[in-house]
């Protein structure tokens, strides 16, 4: 999907502004919506799940709103898709019907340690063997994708080179749609600025990015003609 | 975490955190607590679980922890050559690790490299280590333009850098975090591993900033 | 300037939605709006000048509010750049200073011939000698362009086949910002969906955009290397 | 132009023309006339003169001037070959011509393409063929999608097409304006011109609809 999320080289939203003393929450709703979401990925998760959530949004309300309004849709979503919530349930907040879940949610005593071990994504089960050398010169894909993906627009199609090799790591565009951890080899890739941005490009400046396997094929290969 | 804030001439953003009216904000909350006593009710989310969550988050976690991070790899080049090897083992001798942090990369800024990170696609963020992003990091303006205009961008926080010195932007577009060692700066020869601690902010291991001599 | 209004290839917007017996005007300000617009031209214009200031707009913005309030913050920009009106004229709606227009403005005896003639953006003092012929494998540049420009982000660096030469037409990314006519050639440039949106692409559809010479290199030329 | 409309699933457009709430029209009307009286007092433009164009634009331009070259097309196929060679010139033959339509490309569908017209940067159209646009025409949903999903995007207009049929779409990025000329319908074949031309619709002319036979 070409959504609004993946914004990677736009340049109309103005200037950055901080706010002074900002602190960690600005309301108590967003700790709610915030710790939810957190507990709730024993339910609710995979973490790419909820990132697709995020990005199916409108458009204009994701501009237009904070972060933890983006979270709390994303729960909504969520719940409501996996058939734990129903409308009617958020309408009138009483519980009637919907799926139960297959377990009790962690606890209070559950979280330090929660929190402590995090969520690994690096899996052994998948593929292992690197199909790509640090040093190799690699394009960018460009893919169709209709749902999830961390392949950003920016660099698709784009030529870099490979920094660095993370291990094989869980695939976001089948797990956030049920389709499997699918973990392959990812790549940390270096691309210049000049062959991201523009061939009139002078500064010497580069983005290196996170790239899974199946996104990247080597620079050599001979592109489809049009 | 002393963020230096320019005045813009631009009028107010729209979708500025602090410009939620209180009407929507009562809205927001209403519509939480109702979301939260169902998923309550549902077993999907424990209320006390939500709250040792918050704890954390608000008091447990923050730059204060990179801080330490830095400050060790100042003073120590064998941390520091394990940071850069292997950050979330480095890090881990500290303390620090877990949820947004299970893969962390250490880049160092040099005279010759700065280094930046930012999540374009979304917000990830290393939490072990520097806590929950400031809004900035989260919207629009950054995520867009930092890829594109990383001197643009960097100018607004008030780092300014010569021609000559390269900057990476870091676009952590998987669940590998990064967290930059900023350059040490001079007339810290004789302060201490804590004193230096308190010198490093966020902003700076963000990269939009460097720590300033004291 | 890569806008909100570069939107070709999102495709996170939903549904296109129609509005049965839609009349030409919601309001009557909507005709007023689209008059001045077309009338003011005469002192607000070009027209590319009138793109780039609705490009200028908040993007939520932007994709918040409909159409004839695009143009009517193209005019209020337009006027307020120029010296025409101020800040504060607009808020008390009484003139007070800012620059005279050096002729009066068109009367309704002038707008029938001024619709009928148009106006015309092929010129002939400018580049006439085409660089490229039909048929020619061209890639449209990659490049980083700071204010207005035709150059849509979806084709920039890929490759397509030149269709058409419409003669020389004003340049865009030029005459937007008081930088000259810059008249050129101007081509019709088709390039396959597969090229465009992904290898994985098995449709045979194309996009055909028209796009000037300087937008374009032979697509035999080296790229740059990374 | 019957234009069928579809229900849909999905929330009302938060951006949809008739969205627009009474409060916010009216705010509108008071801005846009202090405006138009501003301009006018400082002779930037002449009320009369924007009467006389809303009245030519409203009234005198629409699709009923493409309908009569498509039609026109269909019966003469000397024409035609006029038109798909220099549309500007062969329009003008019908009396039709100036503002957005200086330079007119004329696109003609077959059994086996068939075209579409849209302008992804902003919303060219051409008016004298076709008067002014559809608030969709002009709408994010459409601008940013028929590129990349022409085929999903003509479904939701009821038009469907064999998957050995090429559509192509055709950005109008600078001052040229395209129009397409439908295939012509079965059973019209002793049909007048006149008759011919009630029948062309202003969607099929954009190329999002096919003529229907009668």
């Amino acid at each position: 999907m070409n959504g609004i999320h993946d914004m990677g080289g736009l340049t109309c939203f103005g200037p950055v502004r901080r706010e002074p003393d900002e602190p960690v929450f600005h309301s108590d709703w967003e700790r709610r919506v915030f710790a939810m979401n957190l507990a709730g990925m024993a339910f609710l998760g995979p973490v790419d799940r909820a990132r697709h959530a995020i990005e199916r949004m409108d458009p204009a309300e994701y501009l237009t709103t904070p972060y933890y309004e983006h979270w709390l849709a994303a729960i909504v979503t969520m719940a409501k898709d996996l058939g734990y919530l129903t409308d009617e349930e958020l309408r009138t907040g009483r519980a009637a019907g919907g799926k139960t879940p297959p377990h009790p949610p962690p606890t209070a005593d559950m979280i330090e340690a929660l929190v402590r071990s995090g969520m690994p994504a690096t899996r052994t089960d998948g593929r292992n063997e690197p199909r790509f050398r640090v040093g190799d010169r690699v394009r960018a894909r460009n893919l169709d994708i209709p749902g999830h993906t961390r392949l950003a627009r920016y660099v698709r199609g784009k030529v870099g080179v490979v920094t660095m090799h993370h291990g094989s790591h869980v695939f976001p565009d089948t797990v956030a749609h049920d389709r499997g951890e699918n973990a392959q080899p990812l790549y940390n890739v270096r691309f210049e600025a000049k062959e991201l941005w523009g061939d009139n490009v002078a500064r010497r400046d580069c983005v290196h990015i996170d790239l899974w396997e199946d996104y990247l094929e080597p620079a050599g290969e001979t592109r489809s003609a049009p | 975490m002393s963020d230096h804030h320019h005045p813009h001439d631009r009028p107010p953003n729209p979708y500025h955190q602090s410009a939620r009216s209180p009407e929507r904000d009562r809205e927001l909350a209403e519509r939480v607590a109702k979301l939260e006593s169902l998923l309550a009710e549902k077993g999907l989310v424990d209320p006390k679980a939500l709250d040792r969550l918050v704890e954390i988050y608000e008091h447990d976690l923050g730059p204060m922890n990179g801080a330490k991070v830095v400050a060790r790899a100042w003073v120590d080049p064998e941390f520091k050559r394990r940071l850069l090897e292997n950050a979330t083992a480095a890090v881990a001798e500290l303390g620090f690790g877990g949820l947004q942090g299970e893969h962390l990369v250490a880049v160092e800024n040099t005279p010759k490299v700065h280094n930046v990170v930012v999540c374009t696609l979304c917000s990830c963020y290393p939490w072990p280590v520097l806590g929950l992003p400031p809004g900035w990091y989260k919207d629009a303006a950054y995520r867009s333009r930092v890829v594109i205009d990383p001197r643009g961008v960097l100018a607004e926080f008030g780092t300014t850098l010569d021609d000559d010195v390269e900057v990476r932007v870091w676009d952590s577009s998987a669940e590998v975090r990064y967290l930059v060692i900023p350059e040490r700066p001079p007339g810290t020869e004789h302060m201490s591993e804590e004193q230096l601690a308190a010198l490093v902010t966020r902003d700076a291991m963000i990269g939009v900033a460097k720590v300033a001599a004291p």
